[in-house]
């Protein structure tokens, strides 16, 4: 029972509160201060609670109090429990959130919602820490849904603009999309495990005993942990941006740069690679479902890196390039190596804020302009956010001993090992697609780096006069993150380099190698640097094509342009393969016409029209003909009278006989 | 003298005569008759069941004939009314056709 | 446990129901240009009510499953009708939200209603009285008396201080509410013929012992009062009176109509429909769910295309009350738990959301979508207080709404998955039309003239909603004394439902 | 032969006789001052018709709710519970009507004694048709009655419609007296000379087809006085034509009395299970065609005209009962009905009475705006409406209740369920009235003359028994029981 755990998640809320009800009145600098202090304050006591872990305690857990409580049927706690894995995402959210909190000072001075923005801000911390410190998967989901909201909330933060407010409701509308398979996964899990206690989950004899169980579906049966995991996957993508659901990020970038750090790049969207780390043993379990994850991750790796070629938005770029690299985690997780995508999923923190908040900067200084196309050159004017944004890029594309270099090696090498060493067929292709996306994320990225800050200059001279580097707290956030960028992979340095693993094996996530026989691990070890240098290589050819190509080979870049294959691929990749058109076509579009249809075909014409009023005018005309034939004339009266007694007696007459009869 | 069946059968003819003139003719004042025709119609059916009746049953049983008394005397209230109305009908219509009361209809 | 407060063995149940009826009788003394004492008469009067209801609460055993605080009278001897209340977890949570919103619909009306302020405040009382009646009467009559009892003050208050097309909306209320109730009116009449009595328990009691009912007879009479819930609830293709009615009404009527009186059809299937006639409700589940389920996804679509915001939080209503139908029909101990709350839940946001609307009605009389946009910059508070509505009225985990609608899915998936996956998309609809809505309406670019200097929340508006968003916070969070409520009567019911 | 007469029959007569009593009076001092002063109050009429009009009710009150002392006057009538609860409502409506006549006369300069006492006289027959038990007093006591009413209705002469609709009423009141005389000639003979209702129903056999079609006739008879489709065509356009007040009294007073007397004699002699088909028949029917009929109707009198056949419609439901032999199960429905009918009609004919003394109109348009000119009349009136159309709180939905009740439980399931159907029907008319009055705005023509006290007086108290009674009907339905059950034995 560890009552401390409630304050990570309070703190942040009590900014929430505060902010919310009062910031009108305080003024920018209380809110700022209230605001960026509680979530570093939740990161302190986030760290006490690491470091009681790191001394060798067990998992800290608050029981909390019954929430969604029928006894002795359907027990949902609201219980807190902390543990290696959620001590690693408590500290990034706070950490690399405190800081993004921190350059959000400087970024968004002046605006009008300024306390409105970071109650958001700290709403969204809080929702964040509950996603990751709930003991239960329902609980889970308030967080899960409860950031959704938050992102949806800043995405529209500047909400005067149609298409930012569209944008929002877009990624809540698909995030609930991914939603629902999140909510029937977890019926199917009450259903068989009885409980959404992660514990329960999680526990070998319950997986065992689940995995017995098979559904049966219309086009077949499948194994109970199979389709539980499947719709969790299916939640995965929605929030993390994966194929299909990934429309949403790219549009995402309509709000405030800080929220695209932190929300649309560093926490939230990973909170997909987070539910799968969290329940590894379930996901072990299916191996169907590893493999739809792998194929899943590899091909939106592949699919983003390749429309991230021909985005002229800075934003866009990073955005696409987010989807990618959580391709990349995903495909982790689908090969096993969930200690791997972890460790990805916070270097990417790391890097991903950090490119996020040089682009802002850009932005900021640019005043609102995004477009890579009148930028250029800045390198001069801005060159703090130039190196900083560099050394993101040095990292994200994989170059030793930066922190993207250890995590994406550590990937690559469990695409490689399945593949090769375990000689499974589809790993091998999927492993070929993310070493090429390896190559691609260099090129894009560079090219990104290039557009912006090399080259001459495409700005307005009106505006590049202004152009300067935002000091104070954007400095200050960058520069935390590139130290971070740089050296975060020391975290979890593989053994074969001499290191310990030591994320993986703080979380639990790492695969023991202790019961290999020291043969197999230096056979091991020889692979790993093989697939090491081969990442290098490719990460290496990426980063050289990109700068031949935007730095002084152009005349190569515009005679590939040039052929039809180019014009092609280039058509392909700027219009982002069609997918929002074709979802617009196919869903949205046809469902809207069949509501106005149904509306005026139902509502109005069957029900209303024909069944409401048509009985009401049948009644009523009925009546008027009871009514007309009352002609007011006597003898008219006198005969319906006599026809009505002799009538009436005939009958009478005709019974009695047949009575009589009887 | 007449059988009970016969005199029935007169008085139907008369009662059936008289529903004829009411529902055929047009002259109020001929309906009024009618009207009156089948009042007596049923009078003459009263007597008939009253003698057959009382010829078995203890004296002071002559309810058919006090039936008819009755009769006659609202038959003759119910012509002074039928009359009076007439009047004030041919007073407001200068006319004693039936068919020229048919303001309220519908 | 709870001290117990009925020292003076009040009757609880009665002074719930007739307070607000006496307040009304007390109201036609006063003076009809007197409002302020005529608004705050009824005000001190629904607060009474909601006094007593707290009062009910306390005495209020949640750990038994059967009738409480029952209260007994002999009435109309000859016809067999008695004045008999009682209340247990499926009611108890209905009567605490009819009083619970009384006061601040009555709150509501201060600026809205200014035209025959007495009248208006006669009807609503009346109306209260009418709704926590029917949810405590356990004599058949007696609850037929109520259920008809709310039509008029109801059918007043559309018609005399409603919109444009009042009369149409008034008199389509009246009659469709009719056409089921007097059907329903002669199943009850059937009933008393066959097992010679209006009393519930007892009725129950026969039906199941000495007089049991042919499976025909249980299936006329299970349509007979199914009909008349199901337009009450409304249940697809019954509802189109609904957003007629919706639209019509002043905001006072919206709320209370959409707060509480569609629960008046569902409280019925619950109370009446299914357990009465268990095996035609069993017989004809299917059919029913179906039913509601179409009219989830289809209340979700028409509230996609709808312009006039009333009418789509009307269709939202079919849409949501469609989940608690389908909870009905599916005996378990979650559907059904899940459905209570729902109804309570649907209550709050919806309620929440029709006197926001109101609110905002006051200060731009139009409550088409077009005219609104980018309104939240200028009435922020306002702003957030909706989307709390909203986002309660969505479902979002952490507010009411997810708490009763995970249950009664759960519930229903794990009787038949097939209706709960196609019911959960009802919920993604719901975020879609809501959504839309809300971008319409409060965001964007701010383009009439008219939409600049519209007046934020004021502190009267504040008073009566706040309440409402406590109350969502704390169901969402830390729904379990509620649920403890409602568990031990569930639990019975569906022992019976399954026997 | 000997002629005593004994207290009780003396008692028993004496509603009536003070009745008479009273329209001679009346006459008498009115004598001489009949042209002049056509515009005034009257108020000594009204007070010698009110004063006459309580000593019958006193006369009717003395003998309590006794058991009956059987046959009275050689078996002409009798002095049972029935017979009195049926001479409480006449007498109780010519109170009503009596206090508002003289306003209502003088407004539309017509005040004459003979209205007044015509009222009475036609009451004390009325009376004595809800106390007569053998065929002469029923048929003196229906013709007396009826010829008093055919000149009530046509008491406006200078009016052509109200000439019109008399004459109408005349023509075919007198036609269906001759069959009504013609199936108690029927009767009287199939059942062996017998002349009062206990003989005839101790000597007759349904299967004979005579006494078939004698007492079908009879039925046909009092079907007409009623309003039973076929035979109710007089129905709208007498109401419509004749004086507000006349119509009042007709549609409660002649109505309840025809009932109560045919009741009485299905009661006693039933009619069989053909018969009852044939009825049950005529019923829905009825109940339909009221309904629909008056769905369109612009005029208050001719929608209540319609109104009025449907209710009878209803009536004809427990009559049905009782002349399939179920008697005891219909029982009480018959008088509560007709006392519940009576009081809830008598309010909505005040409120037409004030809106025709004040606009000489009775169109539903001219009710517009009442509830903010006139509240307490529209609430009065609304009363009335609802319980005409049987919604709960009133008299009239126990009415309903009862009758269906009953209805199922004598196996007529159908004639409940189309029951419900027409009564579903009519809401949408009786709520025509509602909307015009309480959803409308008032007219600027709408003149305020006051409505007279007496009509006050009887829209409050009637308005208000309607609710009591609609709270607290067990004394009542517990008389009625107890009345029904002592002619059944």
């Amino acid at each position: 029972m560890d009552t401390n755990l409630l304050w990570i998640v309070l703190l942040p809320f009590l900014g929430f509160l505060i902010n919310g009800l009062l910031g009108r009145k305080l003024g920018h600098k209380t809110v700022s201060v209230i605001a960026c202090l509680l979530p570093v304050l939740s990161f302190v006591v986030s760290y006490a609670a690491w470091s009681r872990l790191v001394d060798g305690a067990n998992a800290l857990h608050w029981n909390g109090f019954p929430w969604i409580w029928l006894e002795g049927t359907l027990e949902v706690p609201f219980a807190l429990h902390f543990d290696g894995l959620a001590a690693v995402m408590c500290l990034v959210i706070t950490g690399v959130g405190s800081v993004i909190h921190l350059y959000s000072i400087g970024y968004m001075k002046g605006d009008p919602g300024y306390h409105r923005y970071f109650s958001y801000l700290n709403l969204f911390t809080a929702f964040m820490l509950l996603l990751v410190l709930a003991d239960n998967l329902l609980l889970m989901f308030i967080g899960w849904e409860g950031v959704g909201l938050c992102s949806y909330l800043l995405i529209g933060f500047w909400y005067e603009d149609d298409a930012n407010c569209a944008a929002g409701k877009k990624a809540f509308i698909v995030n609930r999309i991914g939603d629902l398979a999140f909510l029937i996964g977890m019926f199917v899990c009450l259903q068989h495990f009885g409980s959404l206690d992660i514990s329960m989950l999680t526990s070998a004899e319950e997986i065992t005993r689940v995995s017995a169980e098979t559904l049966t579906f219309p086009w077949g049966a499948a194994s109970v942990v199979t389709t539980i995991a499947v719709l969790l996957f299916i939640g995965a993508t929605g929030k993390s941006a994966q194929i299909p659901l990934f429309v949403w990020l790219p549009d995402a970038m309509a709000g405030p740069t800080p929220v695209s750090a932190l929300i649309h790049a560093a926490t939230m969207v990973t909170s997909g690679v987070y539910l799968c780390c969290r329940l590894m043993p379930l996901f072990e379990a299916s191996p169907a479902a590893m493999g739809l994850i792998a194929a899943v991750g590899a091909c939106t790796a592949l699919l983003a890196a390749f429309i991230a070629f021909t985005q002229n938005d800075i934003k866009k770029v990073l955005a696409y390039s987010t989807i990618s690299q959580l391709g990349y985690m995903f495909f982790a997780v689908g090969m096993g190596a969930f200690s791997a995508a972890l460790f990805h999923l916070v270097t990417h923190a790391f890097f991903k804020a950090l490119l996020f908040l040089g682009s802002g900067s850009v932005i900021h200084a640019m005043h609102h302009e995004q477009d890579m196309r009148k930028m250029g050159g800045l390198r001069n004017r801005l060159p703090f956010t130039h190196i900083t944004f560099l050394i993101g890029t040095l990292a994200i594309a994989g170059v030793p001993p930066l922190a993207g270099f250890f995590s994406k090696d550590e990937i690559l090498f469990a695409g490689f090992q399945q593949g090769f060493l375990n000689a499974v067929g589809s790993a091998q292709l999927f492993w070929l697609i993310s070493f090429l996306t390896a190559g691609m994320t260099a090129f894009y990225m560079i090219r990104c780096v290039a557009m912006t800050f090399w080259g001459e200059s495409h700005v307005e001279e009106s505006l590049e006069r202004n152009v300067h580097e935002p000091g104070g707290w954007i400095g200050f956030a960058l520069f935390v993150l590139a130290i971070a960028s740089a050296l975060g992979g020391f975290l979890n340095v593989p053994e074969f380099l001499g290191g310990h693993a030591s994320l993986g094996h703080f979380t639990g996530l790492h695969h023991s190698t202790s019961d290999l026989s020291v043969d197999q691990l230096r056979s091991l070890h020889v692979s790993e640097w093989q697939s090491m240098l081969l990442s290098v290589l490719i990460a290496g050819s990426g980063l050289m094509l990109g700068i031949h190509c935007y730095g002084k080979g152009r005349d190569l870049r515009t005679s590939f342009n040039d052929s039809s294959a180019g014009k092609a691929l280039g058509r392909l990749s700027a219009s982002k393969f069609y997918v929002d058109e074709i979802y617009d076509r196919i869903f949205v579009r046809p469902f809207e016409t069949l509501s106005h249809l149904l509306f005026i075909l139902i509502d109005r014409i069957i029900i209303d029209g024909i069944l409401v009023n048509g009985l009401a005018l049948l009644t009523r005309s009925t009546g008027n003909v009871f009514r007309r034939i009352q002609t007011g004339y006597i003898p008219g009266y006198l005969l319906t009278f006599g026809c009505g007694v002799l009538v009436l007696i005939f009958i009478l007459l005709n019974f009695l006989r047949e009575g009589g009869a009887q | 003298m007449f059988s009970l069946p016969s005199i029935l059968y007169l008085s139907a003819l008369l009662f059936c005569i008289g529903t004829y003139g009411v529902l055929a003719r047009r002259n109020i004042l001929i309906v009024l008759m009618s009207l009156e025709l089948m009042l007596n119609a049923v009078n003459i059916a009263l007597v008939a069941f009253g003698r057959v009746h009382a010829l078995g049953a203890p004296a002071g049983e002559h309810g058919g004939q006090i039936f008819t008394l009755m009769v006659l005397a609202v038959a003759a209230a119910e012509a002074s009314i039928g009359l009076s109305l007439l009047l004030v009908i041919w007073r407001r219509w200068q006319s004693i056709d039936l068919r020229t009361l048919c303001r309220l209809n519908n | 446990m709870i001290p117990e407060f009925d020292s003076f063995n009040l009757p609880i149940l009665s002074l719930i129901v007739l307070t607000p009826a006496l307040v009304a009788l007390v109201l036609c003394l006063v003076d009809r240009n007197n409002r302020a004492l005529i608004r705050q008469l009824a005000l001190m009067g629904s607060f009474l009510t909601l006094l007593f209801s707290l009062l009910m609460v306390a005495n209020f055993d949640s750990n038994l499953g059967t009738m409480q605080l029952e209260e007994q009278h002999s009435w109309i001897e000859s016809l067999g009708i008695s004045y008999h209340l009682g209340v247990d977890g499926i009611s108890i949570l209905l009567v605490l939200l009819t009083c619970f919103t009384m006061p601040f619909v009555f709150l509501s009306t201060w600026a809205a209603i200014g035209d025959r302020v007495k009248e208006f405040h006669i009807a609503l009382l009346l109306l209260q009285t009418g709704m926590v009646g029917a949810f405590v009467s356990l004599d058949l009559i007696l609850f037929y008396l109520y259920y008809e009892a709310m039509l008029i003050p109801m059918y007043l208050i559309i018609g005399i201080w409603g919109g444009k097309e009042r009369i149409y909306a008034a008199l389509k209320f009246f009659i469709f509410t009719m056409v089921g109730s007097l059907l329903m009116f002669l199943g009850i009449l059937y009933l008393y013929n066959h097992a010679g009595t209006f009393d519930l328990p007892v009725l129950m009691e026969r039906l199941r012992t000495t007089h049991p009912l042919g499976s025909d007879q249980q299936l006329w009479l299970f349509l007979a009062f199914t009909l008349s819930f199901a337009i009450k609830v409304p249940l697809f293709p019954l509802h189109t009176w609904l957003p007629d009615a919706h639209v019509q009404a002043p905001t006072a009527g919206s709320v209370v109509l959409a707060g509480v009186l569609l629960k008046m059809g569902t409280y019925g299937l619950l109370r009446f429909a299914i357990p009465l006639f268990p095996e035609a409700a069993f017989d004809l589940q299917s059919m029913m769910a179906w039913l509601a389920i179409i009219g989830i996804v289809f209340g979700a679509c028409m509230a996609l295309v709808q312009n006039d915001i009333k009418k789509l939080i009307a269709y939202s209503s079919v849409s949501h009350l469609g989940f608690v139908v389908l909870a009905c029909f599916i005996p378990n101990l979650e559907a059904l738990t899940g459905a209570i709350l729902q109804m309570v839940n649907h209550g709050l946001s919806t309620g929440m959301l029709f006197l926001m609307i109101g609110i905002i009605y006051e200060r731009r009389h139009t409550r088409e979508l077009a005219d609104y946009g980018g309104i939240c910059k200028v009435v922020p508070i306002f702003t957030i207080f909706f989307l709390l509505a909203v986002l309660s009225s969505i479902g979002l985990p952490g507010l009411n709404g997810f708490v009763g609608e995970f249950l009664l899915l759960y519930g229903v998936f794990s009787s038949v998955p097939l209706w709960g996956c196609l019911a959960t998309t009802g919920v993604l609809l719901g975020a879609l039309y809501m959504l839309n809505m809300v971008k319409k309406f409060l965001f964007g670019p701010l383009v009439h003239e008219e939409n600049h200097h519209i007046e934020d929340l004021n502190t009267r508006e504040l008073i009566y909603l706040i309440p409402f968003v406590v109350m969502m916070v704390w169901l969402g969070l830390y729904p379990a004394p509620f649920i403890k409520m409602v568990q031990p009567t569930l639990t019975l019911y569906v022992e019976m439902l399954q026997n | 032969m000997e002629l005593t007469i004994s207290r009780a029959e003396i008692l028993a007569l004496l509603p009536a006789a003070i009745l008479f009593f009273t329209g001679l009076m009346q006459l008498f001092l009115d004598l001489g001052k009949s042209s002049a002063n056509t515009r005034s109050e009257k108020t000594h009429l009204a007070m010698i018709g009110v004063t006459g009009i309580l000593l019958a009710l006193a006369s009717l009150f003395i003998q309590g709710v006794e058991p009956s002392s059987g046959a009275l006057y050689a078996g002409a009538m009798t002095d049972d519970l029935f017979g009195r609860m049926g001479a409480g409502v006449i007498i109780i409506t010519a109170l009503f009507c009596s206090l508002m006549a003289g306003g209502y006369l003088a407004s539309s300069g017509n005040n004459r004694a003979e209205f007044h006492s015509l009222i009475c006289f036609s009451g004390g027959a009325m009376v004595l048709l809800c106390q007569a038990t053998n065929l002469i007093s029923i048929f003196v006591a229906i013709e007396t009655l009826s010829l008093a009413v055919y000149v009530l209705a046509g008491y406006f002469k200078n009016h052509q419609a109200s000439s019109e609709g008399a004459f109408k009423y005349f023509v075919l009141g007198a036609f269906s007296s001759g069959f009504l005389l013609l199936g108690m000639a029927f009767v009287y003979g199939a059942s062996g000379g017998s002349i009062s209702l206990a003989d005839i129903a101790a000597s007759a056999t349904h299967d004979d087809t005579l006494f078939a079609v004698g007492t079908f006739l009879m039925v046909i008879g009092f079907g007409f006085k009623v309003g039973a489709v076929p035979f109710h065509s007089w129905v709208p356009d007498v109401y419509q034509g004749a004086p507000v007040l006349s119509v009042g009294w007709m549609a409660v007073a002649v109505k309840s009395a025809s009932f109560f007397a045919l009741f009485r004699f299905v009661l006693f002699t039933g009619g069989g299970q053909i018969l009852a088909q044939i009825l049950a028949a005529i019923a829905v029917v009825t109940m339909l065609l009221g309904n629909l009929a008056a769905l369109n109707q612009l005029s208050l009198k001719r929608m209540l005209a319609y109104s009025g056949i449907a209710h009878t419609g209803y009536l004809l439901i427990p009559l049905v009962l009782a002349v399939s032999g179920s008697g005891a199960i219909a029982g009480a429905s018959i008088p509560f009905y007709l006392i519940s009918y009576a009081v809830t009609t008598l309010a909505a004919f005040g409120v037409i009475v004030a809106i025709s003394v004040a606009t000489d109109r009775d169109d539903v348009q001219d009710l517009n705006g009442l509830a903010r000119t006139r509240p307490l009349l529209a609430l009065g009136f609304t009363v009335a409406l609802l319980s005409l159309a049987g919604v709960p709180l009133t008299s009239g939905f126990i009415g309903k209740l009862m009758i269906f009740s009953d209805a199922i439980e004598g196996g007529f399931l159908h004639l409940a369920l189309i029951g419900i159907v027409a009564s579903l029907i009519s809401i949408y008319y009786y709520l025509r009235p509602v909307v015009a009055m309480w959803f409308k705005e008032p007219s600027t023509s709408f003149d305020l003359i006051p409505a007279s006290w007496g009509v006050q007086f009887t829209v409050a108290v009637c308005a208000i028994a309607t609710v009591a009674l609609g709270l607290f009907p067990d004394w009542l339905v517990n008389l009625s029981k107890l009345s029904v059950h002592a002619i059944l034995g």
